[in-house]
């Protein structure tokens, strides 16, 4: 089962065995806690004040700060996204303009 | 005698098509222009087969000791021009679909996948 | 007949032949119809892999087509006049993962196709898909290339058409199906410069004619702009998302395998037409290309809201890992060290775990959309509550796809990302960000669209989509299991095939 | 300036097409062409027919007409599939 | 004006459909094959529809997609004629049987009978496209409930 | 042989005006018919060229069929380039 890449080595069997000395270790330190522990009123996510059974975080709202971070690099991405045929093929010369000039001048 | 130059405008109709893919925005407009390209592509396999001073590829009634042109180009471009018909007709297809759901033709206009 | 000697062609008359007979028997009733193409798929797939096994034991198969005798491949004079079938282990591997997707696709289509009229001509072009893809991977004529391809673009692009009913699927497929075309006329164009200069048409006698003069390397830029475009590469991937978004699940699954295999013919064109010139430029190039692609690719994914939009970015970014992978393969290909090799494994490898882990993930998507009736993420969740099978799946599938240890996609993305680092580091880098951010934004797509309070009452799923659902799955979970068996069998050979078959092939072809 | 971009790649997609057709040989005179000259030569008696291109394309190169009636075939499925009359 | 496009069609479809069926027939000896005589004989279809409108082809869509599909099959089949040899062997050529008759190297005037499997290659091809491209014309004149001018 | 690279010439440039046409005319209808034209003088440029076949073919397909099947379309759509 081991793969050997000539610049090291992957074997699924070794990591499986990782993770289950991690799950191992996991359970432990998870069966020394308190016994008398009970879910409380503390760690409801706090959604404007509402009572939040039963709400669910939207996929839009999940990582918000993540999305909301990479934004800004990935609307000048999504400028190019315009959907319109004339653009589409504008690349597809661009692309051909390039490979020309790497083929032609470069090599 | 012409040198080179059936080759050239052929190049110049694949660039006249793609200038109308590219700056036009009427789908119709967009299938001429590939149409345009075809031509000049189809024009351009067959300008490779020519021999000058040659005769047509068939026997029957060839007259004798004459140099035949190239007939494998022809045979290809045979192939290209039914290739050609086939995506013209479906691109057509889709344009007219198109056109029913939203009523123009106008490849802005019509644009709802985008980002 | 002696089916051995004939199982290439066989491999792609027989899906022929029942693609143009299918809608016949679509005349005279459904279940004649499902019987014929339940015998079409099972022989294709059987002499498939007949060819396969005869490929990986007794090297490249030469089938030429209209000859007294197939291995004789040429005519008086030695040069080939005949279209030549040429199946090396490269060829032979692709024509394996085209036969498994497709085998996939049918068994998820069974159910997933509602109405009738609309299915046997999906089934057809399914078919016909299939058939193209065998034709692509197997043959050895330039001009053959052209036409197979020609035969995937349009089956494709009608298969992206089904939905005709929103004006979303013409709209998708009339922007591939003319992007499909530019690049197939450029390609056109490239074989009349070649066959121009060097009267020839077959791969092996045109690479050994080729010389690099200025119309060799004009060719060569319009045979990669064609080919890059099929292959969805950014900044020409536009159409991907599209067309992945609006097809039909089934559909998309053979897009996908249709990309790899376009894919498959840049190889060949770049390594065995194209490999005698040693050009750094267009090795650099690709990875380029590959790393621009990844990168882009996976953070477009990230502000998507729509499920079969956000996984077609995905499928976009799994194209760049394996151009990059063979692209640092190709830039070291002239002086042959260690890494370049094991990094064109990697990304070969990526072929085969990218086909099935996309795969799985658009069905699910496609499963999630029959149930659901939709697929915007802001209006999806709490399917897990109900879709038990398909959450897993999808999970699975993500989790392969962002490169997650124990699963599939994890052994070649490893190769790739050892490969190129000993290029260069940034390009591993790149990689390693770019899955990343795959896994962040499968997360957040599974938890939107399966965790959380239930919404709504969703249809169950039907089993032949689950079995083929779980076929996949099953592959997924082996391939991750026992990598080593795959690559020292199916991807080493067909590494081999480009990184020092190239004289193999042209030996197997014309014998010199 | 998008539109300068794109109209300097087309230039230079123009030129390097040109240059290439330029360079090509000259017109009617090709420099290799053994296997059309084996065609005209040999087709009458290995597929006894007088019109060469009729052999080529039906026997020489008829896997590729088999690939053409297949695009054909795909375009006619293609186009009726996507105007099949819809009952929903 | 609408009386004599209808007399020319009725004139011109038998006159294409016959020049279509010429040019597939002596596909093998002069100019023309299954494709071209195919078309032609095809844009007999597209006449009918100018001239009579979309309902004298309506009854057409359906067995012209037959024709072509038998077309299709019987090119394939006479593919696998040749499966003793390789596939596209061509197998009637020069056998003396059927459009086996040799032909005599260098011009000559030509013989019907000859071409091996060309000829029914030919025909087979040559439905397939009438079937093929009639049923196209066909399935967009009927497109959207016939016609909305 | 004069003449007749003389009228090759002429039908080259013929076919390029005919495309200049066909891409500029904003009646989709006329601009079809431009085209058709070009490929009727493609097929005549094939013919000079010693291709009949193609000539053939290019006069069925390119002239004939496709330029019905883009009637057709247009037919079912509109007929002016909007802007």
């Amino acid at each position: 089962m081991t793969l050997l890449t000539g610049y090291g080595f992957w074997s699924p069997l070794v990591w499986l065995a990782g993770a289950a000395g991690a799950t191992f270790l996991a359970l432990l330190l998870w069966s020394r806690g308190r016994r008398d522990y009970r879910r409380g009123e503390g760690e409801l996510p706090f959604l404007s004040g509402e009572k939040a059974e039963g709400a669910h975080v939207g996929a839009g709202h999940l990582y918000w700060g993540f999305v909301e971070g990479l934004r800004p690099y990935v609307e000048r991405l999504r400028a190019f996204h315009t959907g319109f045929l004339g653009d589409y093929v504008a690349w597809l010369v661009v692309v051909l303009a390039l490979v020309f000039l790497i083929v032609l001048v470069g090599g | 005698m012409i040198g080179n130059l059936p080759f050239v405008v052929c190049i110049v109709l694949v660039l006249l098509g793609l200038w109308a893919l590219l700056f036009r925005r009427n789908l119709i407009k967009v299938v001429i222009g590939l149409k345009i390209i075809e031509n000049g592509v189809n024009l351009y396999l067959v300008a490779t087969g020519y021999v000058q001073g040659g005769v047509v590829p068939i026997w029957t009634y060839a007259p004798p000791d004459a140099a035949m042109v190239l007939p494998t180009p022809q045979a290809l471009t045979l192939t290209s021009i039914v290739i050609g018909l086939a995506t013209t007709a479906l691109m057509l297809a889709f344009a007219v679909v198109i056109h029913r759901h939203k009523g123009s033709l106008d490849g802005r206009k019509v644009t709802e996948l985008s980002g | 007949m002696n089916l051995t000697v004939h199982a290439p062609i066989l491999a792609i008359a027989v899906p022929l032949l029942g693609a143009f007979a299918l809608p016949l028997w679509g005349k005279l009733g459904r279940s004649l119809r499902d019987l014929w193409l339940l015998l079409v798929a099972a022989a294709t797939a059987a002499l498939v892999a007949l060819v396969a096994v005869q490929v990986y034991t007794t090297g490249i198969q030469v089938y030429t087509l209209g000859a007294a005798w197939p291995r004789d491949t040429l005519a008086p004079g030695g040069f080939p006049i005949r279209i030549i079938l040429a199946v090396d282990a490269l060829g032979a591997f692709m024509g394996l993962i085209a036969t498994l997707v497709a085998l996939v696709g049918f068994a998820y289509a069974a159910r997933y196709l509602a109405e009738e009229e609309g299915k046997t001509l999906a089934l057809t072009l399914g078919t016909l898909l299939w058939a193209g893809m065998l034709g692509m991977a197997f043959t050895g004529d330039l001009f053959n290339l052209f036409v197979f391809f020609e035969v995937t673009s349009i089956a494709a692009c009608g298969l992206v058409g089904y939905r005709t009913w929103t004006s979303r699927g013409p709209e998708a497929a009339f922007k591939t199906m003319v992007l499909y075309t530019v690049g197939g006329l450029f390609f056109l164009l490239a074989i009349a410069l070649l066959y121009g200069e060097y009267g020839a048409l077959n791969l092996a006698h045109l690479a050994r004619l080729l010389r690099g003069s200025t119309v060799d390397r004009v060719a060569l830029a319009l045979l990669l702009g064609g080919l890059l475009m099929k292959v969805g590469a950014v900044p020409v991937h536009m159409w991907a998302p599209d067309a992945y978004g609006e097809a039909p699940a089934h559909g998309v699954v053979l897009l996908v395998a249709n990309t790899q295999v376009s894919l498959y013919a840049l190889f060949r064109i770049l390594f065995t037409l194209y490999g005698g010139l040693s050009d750094p430029g267009v090795g650099w190039l690709v990875v380029g290309m590959g790393a621009l692609t990844l990168l882009v690719a996976s953070l477009m994914a990230v502000v998507q809201m729509d499920l079969g939009r956000l996984v077609a970015f995905g499928a976009v970014s799994q194209i760049g890992f394996m151009l990059l992978g063979v692209g640092v393969g190709l830039t070291t290909v002239a002086s042959r060290p260690g890494y370049g090799l094991l990094a064109l494994r990697g990304g070969i490898f990526h072929m085969l775990n990218d086909a099935l882990a996309i795969g799985l993930l658009f069905l699910a998507v496609g499963a999630v959309e029959r149930a659901a009736g939709g697929r915007n993420l802001g209006s999806l969740g709490g399917l897990g509550h109900n879709l038990k099978w398909t959450s897993g799946f999808f999970f699975l599938g993500a989790l392969a796809l962002a490169g997650i240890p124990p699963l599939n996609g994890f052994a070649s993305k490893l190769m790739i990302y050892q490969g190129s680092f000993l290029l260069s580091p940034i390009l591993s880098a790149l990689a390693i960000l770019a899955s990343i951010l795959l896994l962040a934004v499968f997360v957040r797509a599974f938890q939107g669209a399966f965790l959380g309070p239930r919404l709504g009452k969703p249809d169950p799923v039907p089993v032949p989509m689950l079995i083929a659902m779980g076929a996949l799955a099953l592959g997924v979970l082996f391939l991750g299991l026992f990598p080593d068996l795959v690559v020292r069998h199916l991807v080493t050979p067909a590494a081999d095939a480009l990184w020092t078959g190239r004289e193999v092939y042209l030996q197997a072809v014309l014998g010199r | 300036m998008r539109r300068w971009i794109v109209l300097a790649a087309f230039l230079v997609v123009a030129g390097c097409l040109l240059l290439g057709a330029a360079r090509m040989r000259p017109f009617g005179a090709p420099r290799l062409a053994l296997m059309d000259r084996y065609f005209n030569a040999f087709s009458q008696g290995e597929a006894a027919t007088n019109n060469v291109v009729t052999a080529i394309v039906f026997d020489y190169r008829g896997y590729d007409t088999l690939g053409e009636a297949t695009v054909l075939f795909t375009a006619v499925v293609g186009v009726a599939l996507i105007l099949r009359r819809i009952r929903r | 004006m609408s009386v004599v496009v209808r007399t020319i069609a009725r004139i011109l479809v038998p006159v294409a459909l016959l020049f279509g069926g010429y040019v597939i027939l002596h596909g093998h000896l002069t100019p023309g094959g299954g494709f071209q005589g195919g078309a032609v004989a095809a844009s007999a279809v597209a006449l009918l529809l100018v001239a009579f409108g979309t309902s004298a082809v309506k009854g057409l869509k359906s067995p012209l997609s037959v024709l072509e599909d038998l077309g299709g099959v019987a090119f394939v089949v006479l593919g696998f004629l040749g499966i003793g040899y390789t596939f596209f062997f061509n197998v009637l050529a020069g056998s003396g049987g059927l459009f086996g008759a040799p032909v005599a190297p260098g011009p000559n005037p030509g013989y019907l009978n000859t071409g091996g499997t060309l000829p029914p290659m030919n025909w087979a091809v040559g439905f397939k496209v009438i079937g093929g491209l009639g049923a196209v014309v066909v399935l967009f004149a009927l497109f959207g409930g016939g016609d909305d001018r | 042989m004069t003449i007749l690279a003389v009228l090759q010439v002429l039908i080259l440039l013929l076919i390029v005006a005919g495309s200049v046409l066909a891409v500029g005319l904003k009646d989709l209808l006329a601009s079809v018919i431009a085209l058709g034209a070009s490929s009727l003088l493609l097929a005549l440029q094939f013919y000079l060229l010693q291709a009949p076949d193609v000539a053939i073919a290019e006069a069925g397909v390119g002239a004939a069929l496709t330029t019905a099947i883009f009637v057709l379309a247009i037919r079912k759509t509109r007929r002016k380039e909007e802007e």
